[in-house]
């Protein structure tokens, strides 16, 4: 949703007033959703206007919504998941235009005013190859999702890794379908579990790198009755159970209200003269020992 | 009018209207249709005849007027609504669900007497083979309607009027498809029903037929009743009259006054030609400034035999030579281009878009000959609206304007917007299946008349018609008994009664 | 009169060399047990490939794979043998799904909230139907607009978010999780939807009325069938069980995705499509959309065993289809020369 | 012989009321002008919503974003015109954008490339073609076969992820980006395509054969025309422009996208139904489906100018479809009786 208010002009009166164009990714992907509203709220904090439209996962669309944010000369543009190599269109008619061009849970690259990197590979797969080095009879199920950027990056973090580690060999891989992406996760985890009977005793590990696959790889070991554990990214409360019982094993959660915050920052310094940068959000690594604490310290999860 | 000693009628229509946008179907409709009584209407193509009887099938709403059913008014809502009331309906386009058997075809209105109609199939059987019994019917009742004859789907659609016990049943054309053996058939259950009390009414342009069946006859000119006879109180030329408003239309087929010279040129050869199980072994000449009729009961393949000579399908035995070449066209398209073409059998289905205009429909297929500048793939238009216009004028095709769309026009000038397509191309060839089929008496003597211009010259015709009376045109007649060509018979003159003859003949031994 | 003889009728029968007659007969078995035939090479393939194919509980996953989709595709298969379409069935799956599960949270009691998820689904069958046949809008648009306001209205009562129950209502989750005499529960629905679907499109008088309406509007109309009413509730079939898998995938993946059910209108296409294939000429029919809904699924599993890339089943769907369709439209085709 | 006066028929000419008279007239030109009527409401309404509507860089906006999607729709268009379906143009859109950013990054000349992008397309209009009119398939599965492949092809060739060509390639950005006399480029290919389109359907031999085949297939064969070479036609000129399309997308986002184009699919089908409800009696005609890509692109526009949530752009979208097409239906109805 969005609060802009029809025919307020964008004029920008003085120093502190803004209108701010947010292109989002796809409201049903939770961690996007979560980036934009705390982006969006905490410009509104500021008394900034903001004007949110969702492409629903599509580039051109995107595309679309940033031209029109063009024309009506809103005075920032923040994008949230594409990249630049997505948003040609966008990034050129912004550039002729000089509005500056924000990528949230993006990086920073050239022409972009400012971006925070929601990638952080390396938390959860390092805490993940600590944890699974020594098993004996290791398999790796790996979710990918290679039209996303950040999916793209975690996979290669992985891979990286687990060269390292000399378990490249131990790893399986699923490209996970969207939309659909719940069930498609729960089917291949299903036949995987078949391909992997608990009689042959392999230690089995699951790696998804978003939370949605997770989700659907829990819902199929619910179904076989098997545990196994699951490493992903993207806090929300639909994982606090699976944390609890022990099914997700570990979760990055990335501290989103903070990104708001930041975006709000990195927006001020670009007004003030500064340099283009690039930051890294606020993550916690939440597994099932440090849950109530992380609960406490962010009561917005507890439902 | 009504004799006091008659009894009450059945159904009274009293000053009936309806109109579809600007064309008004009917303007004031009143006859009385009495039980026991065959009641014949007759009417040129669009006279309203059909409307008439949707309106009894509750398939068209009248816009004024007043239908009485056994002396009270009522206006039926819906198809079901008449079946309550007792109407049974062939109607005159075959109504029929293509991937059901003849059995469930039969049966379809038939309310289930079990919950949800549950286990209802063998009464369902049972009622359609009781019917299939009466009318004799020799095809398999389980297999897809689809895989039959239009014959024997027109059979179909009789037997389904017959399932359960109606009080009236309407007969739209139903012997339209039929050959002689099959109409008898059809007529004797005519006599049964109404010896029985039922009313029937019966539409046909088979003014024999009228005469022969019909113990009152209403006529039709141009949504309104013109004409009431009673059985015996007519003559045909009273009927004719009535229907085209003139007096000096022929109604019989005239004889061509001479056979067509042995030495004339033979532009069209055919030689054991076989394909599936309906053409087995079909061979015949055809020459220059010739009509050859192929004559044959329903099923003896003849429409197969014209489709696989202008290409539509390929046989899989024997010879064919055109012009003295060897011709075996791979498309129709192909066999356009050698000069040969077909008008066929239905002519809604295989050979008119409805919805486009009389223009559009003429020039259909031939679009390339309206080229403005031959290797450049545009259009003229004005030249290929004058080539309608020419044929719209020496055709005699009634219609508004070249632009309207040929569902409006009526059945005999559909067809002949199909031979006007024919005749602005460069044609040698034109095969004729049933040319005159559901036409009125008017335009189908207009038919024949463009059929014998046609090759009168220079052209040749193949003409199938299965009623053989009409045959009568032709210069020669080739008989078809199950697939295969059996004998000729030379003209001119050929009766129906040679024809026949040799049908029969020719069956009983081979069968 | 002359009889005479027509000029040189070759006497001998054209007959058929024996080859032709067994391609014939080849082409018609093909047509008719194309899609069986294509289902049992890939059961075969797949024992050979992965040991782990033929064994119970994975074909017992197979038929719980095929559940959910199997019970929209059967629901579809009535609206396709009616002649119509509907496009929006996936939409309304989601639907039902969000439904269920935002009135769960919202404390209404779990049958209430599953009565009313398959109500709403109810609705919008009635919408479809009204459009279709008292508007008389073709079916394709129809169903394309309902599914793109569908679209529209699951993101605006769900925000866009998946609506989590897993934690609160265990009990919600038993609905699809677990299994009943080691048979994974989604596989009984399956069983019992289609057999109910069976018997109303076979068996009873208003499956004839619908199939006569699919077959041939017109003459079912004019045979006093009321097709209106007929198609509409073949809509408002679909769209109940549209709902219930809604539902049950709600319950078996723990919450309401706004897009969960948004893939069964394709899925459900391709089965019903392979479905109509197998045994009927090209009619649509139960048995049918089942065989297709669980050669999809076969595929699917198999090439996941087998650790094939999930690009590739789609380029399997595709064929599958096309070659299953193909087959049997050459196959008719040759066997009625 | 008794020529008897038929029982009381009435004389008089049945006279129509004047409120009856003009309500059809008024039917008649909702029927024929309701999407156009749509067209100007929108047009009316968002001006007073939203000072940026009216302006000529906003409607400039509007026309560029309909350019490529009214691409797509026109070529779709013939298909349709040709009485069959093409469910695989989205996916075609992308593989012509995927294989033109691949075939550059990997060296060859930009031209080549897209030529060797737009042929792809053009085989896979040939397959669609074959499958429809060879082997007698029915559209909708035969183009659900092959888009589901392309989904498949799609993945393999991209291996799944964006091929960026926006830093090394400018001179390809240049393609689709930027103006013309101050009009965005896309704007002036869209009029191009049309104009082509529009020709080729009206004013040759080619188009009017199409349209027979449209309007009744076996009166058209028999009549002459190729059928199964006009529909063929039909799919590889759908598939050419889908092409074209998909090179102009990865040109304006500046990159291939495995999925990019697969929305195309769907916003086609309701362009061109909605626009076979403008002026014309339910025929699929260029013009008309401009219109419709306008329409719903001025919806889009203006929702989002104004500020609505996006979903409301789906309900927009639906009930904008729903309605029009409905109207239309109804006022032809109407006008008839
Ligand atoms: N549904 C309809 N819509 C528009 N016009 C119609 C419709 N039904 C009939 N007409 C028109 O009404 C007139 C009467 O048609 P009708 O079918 O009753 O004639 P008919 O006497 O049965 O002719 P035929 O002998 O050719 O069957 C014709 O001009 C016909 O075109
Ligand atoms: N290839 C075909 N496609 C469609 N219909 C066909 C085809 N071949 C034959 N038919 C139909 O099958 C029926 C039987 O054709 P056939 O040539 O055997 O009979 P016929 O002697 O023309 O008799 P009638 O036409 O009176 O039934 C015809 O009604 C014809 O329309
Ligand atoms: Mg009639
Ligand atoms: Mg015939």
């Amino acid at each position: 949703g969005c609060s802009g208010t029809p025919g307020t002009g964008s004029t920008d009166d003085g120093d502190g007033s803004l209108t701010v164009g947010i292109v989002s990714y796809d409201t049903t992907t939770l961690a996007a959703k979560a980036e934009t509203d705390a982006a969006k709220s905490a410009m509104e904090a500021e008394g900034w206007e903001v004007v949110t439209q969702d492409p629903k996962g599509d580039a051109a669309q995107a595309n679309t919504i940033c031209t029109q944010f063009i024309t009506r000369q809103v005075d920032v543009i923040v994008i949230s998941v594409f990249d630049t190599t997505q948003m040609a269109q966008c990034m050129t008619g912004a550039a002729s235009a000089s509005i500056p061009v924000f990528y949230l849970a993006g990086s920073l690259q050239d022409g972009v005013a400012g971006a925070i990197s929601t990638t952080v590979a390396p938390p959860i797969n390092e805490y993940m190859i600590d944890q699974i080095k020594d098993l004996p009879k290791l398999k790796i199920l790996a979710m990918t999702l290679q039209p996303g950027a950040p999916c793209r990056a975690r996979e290669a973090d992985l891979d990286e890794k687990l060269e390292a580690a000399g378990l490249s060999d131990k790893i399986e891989k699923h490209e996970v379908v969207v939309p659909g992406q719940v069930t498609d996760a729960q089917n291949a985890t299903a036949a995987w579990l078949q391909a992997n009977p608990e009689s042959e005793g392999s230690d089995l590990v699951i790696w998804a790198c978003f939370a949605d696959p997770a989700m659907g790889a829990y819902a199929a070991l619910q179904q076989a009755g098997r545990q196994v554990p699951i490493y992903t990214w993207d806090f929300s409360a639909q994982v606090v159970e699976p944390l609890r019982n022990g099914s997700l094993a570990a979760v990055l959660a990335i501290d989103s209200a903070g990104e708001g915050a930041q975006i709000v920052q990195l927006i001020k310094d670009h007004q003030a003269g500064g340099e283009p940068q690039e930051v890294d959000a606020a993550t916690t690594v939440v597994t099932p020992d440090n849950l109530d604490e992380f609960l406490a310290d962010h009561p917005e999860f507890a439902s | 009018m009504i004799d006091a000693a008659q009894p009450t009628p059945l159904i009274s229509a009293r000053g009936l209207t309806k109109s579809f946008g600007a064309v008004r179907a009917l303007r004031g409709v009143g006859l009385d249709i009495l039980p026991g009584q065959v009641h014949g209407l007759v009417g040129a193509n669009g006279a309203g005849k059909s409307t008439f009887l949707n309106m009894l099938a509750g398939v068209v709403t009248p816009d004024g007027g007043e239908l009485l059913v056994d002396g009270r008014p009522t206006v039926v809502s819906s198809p079901r609504h008449a079946a309550d009331l007792g109407f049974a309906f062939i109607y005159q386009e075959l109504a029929l669900v293509p991937e059901f058997s003849a059995i469930d075809n039969m049966t379809i209105g038939v309310r289930p007497t079990t919950f949800l109609g549950l286990g209802d199939a063998r009464r369902r059987k049972a009622i359609a083979r009781e019917v299939a019994a009466r009318l004799d019917l020799r095809f398999p009742l389980d297999k897809p309607v689809r895989d039959l004859s239009i014959a024997e789907r027109g059979l179909v659609a009789i037997g389904r009027a017959l399932v359960g016990d109606a009080r009236f049943v309407s007969m739209d054309e139903p012997t339209a498809s039929l050959s002689d053996v099959e109409c008898e058939r059809l007529f004797d259950i005519v006599r049964e029903l109404t010896a029985s009390g039922v009313a029937v009414a019966y539409v046909s342009h088979r003014l024999d037929e009228i005469e022969e069946l019909c113990d009152a006859v209403t006529v039709f000119k141009d949504g309104q009743v013109v004409a009431s006879h009673e059985r015996g109180g007519y003559t045909r030329d009273d009927l004719v009259l009535g229907i085209t408003g003139a007096r000096d239309v022929r109604e019989t087929v005239e004889s061509p006054d001479a056979p067509v010279s042995r030495d004339a040129e033979v532009v069209l050869s055919v030689r054991g030609l076989a394909r599936g199980p309906r053409v087995h072994d079909v061979s015949f000449d055809l020459r220059r400034g010739e009509i050859l009729g192929l004559a044959g009961v329903v099923g003896a393949g003849r429409t197969e035999t014209l489709r696989l000579i202008f290409g539509a399908e390929r046989p899989v035995v024997g010879e064919m030579t055109l012009g003295g070449a060897p011709y075996r066209p791979r498309s129709v398209a192909d066999a356009i281009g050698r000069g040969v073409a077909l008008v066929p059998e239905e002519r809604r289905s295989q050979a008119l878009v409805m919805d486009e205009s009389v223009l559009v429909n003429t020039k259909m297929g031939g679009w390339r000959s309206a080229r403005a500048v031959s290797w450049l793939p545009f259009v003229a238009d004005g030249r290929a609206r004058a080539t309608a216009r020419t044929m719209v004028e020496r055709l005699g095709i009634k219609t508004g304007s070249i632009n309207s769309a040929v569902r409006t026009l009526s059945g005999g000038n559909q067809q002949k917007v199909v031979f006007a397509r024919w005749l602005s191309r460069d044609v040698g060839i034109m095969l004729l299946d049933e040319p005159t089929r559901g036409v009125d008496v008017g335009a189908r003597r207009q038919i024949w008349a463009t059929a014998e211009e046609f090759a009168a010259a220079g052209g040749a015709v193949v003409v199938v018609c299965s009623e053989l009376e009409e045959l009568a045109v032709c210069h020669r007649v080739v008989v078809m008994v199950e697939g295969r060509t059996v004998g000729e018979i030379a003209g001119p003159g050929v009766t129906e009664a040679d024809m026949l003859e040799a049908i029969y003949t020719q069956e009983r031994t081979s069968s | 009169m002359t009889l005479t003889e027509s000029p040189q009728a070759s006497p001998e029968l054209p007959t058929r060399s024996l080859a032709a007659r067994i391609g014939r007969r080849t082409a018609a078995i093909l047509g008719r047990y194309g899609a069986l035939i294509a289902l049992g090479v890939l059961l075969v393939i797949f024992s050979f490939a992965s040991p782990y194919f033929l064994t119970i509980p994975n074909l017992l996953q197979v038929l719980n794979q095929s559940a959910l989709g199997a019970i929209v595709a059967g629901g579809l298969t009535l609206v396709l043998a009616s002649g119509q379409f509907d496009l929006s069935i996936g939409y309304m799956a989601s639907l039902a799904g969000i439904i269920v599960t935002i009135l769960m949270l919202q404390g209404v009691p779990i049958p209430v909230a599953i009565v009313i998820a398959l109500l709403a689904g109810v609705i919008v069958g009635v919408v479809n139907g009204f459009l279709v046949t008292v508007l008389q809008v073709n079916a394709l648009v129809a169903t394309l607009g309902t599914g793109s306001a569908l679209i529209g209205v699951n993101y605006f009562i769900s925000g866009g978010t998946p609506q989590p129950v897993s934690t609160q209502f265990p009990e919600f989750l038993q609905i699809a999780i677990g299994s009943w005499l080691g048979i994974p529960k989604p596989v009984f629905y399956m069983a019992g939807a289609l057999l109910i679907l069976w018997i109303v499109l076979n068996k009873t008088d208003f499956g004839r009325n619908l199939r006569a309406t699919g077959g041939n509007v017109e003459a079912a109309k004019l045979a006093g069938v009321r097709t209106g009413g007929v198609t509409t509730a073949a809509f408002v079939i679909a769209a109940l069980f549209a709902s219930i898998t809604g539902v049950l995938l709600a319950s078996s993946i723990g919450s309401g995705q706004p897009t969960g059910g948004d893939n069964y209108t394709l899925s459900s296409f391709a089965a019903a499509f392979l479905g109509s294939t197998v045994l009927r000429e090209g009619q649509f029919h139960i048995v049918g959309t089942l065989v297709g809904v669980v050669t999809v699924a076969v595929g699917f599993n198999g090439l996941a065993l087998v650790g094939v890339p999930s690009f590739v089943q789609f380029l399997f769907q595709g064929i599958l289809l096309i070659a299953a369709v193909a087959f049997s439209s050459i196959g008719r085709r040759l066997s009625r020369e």
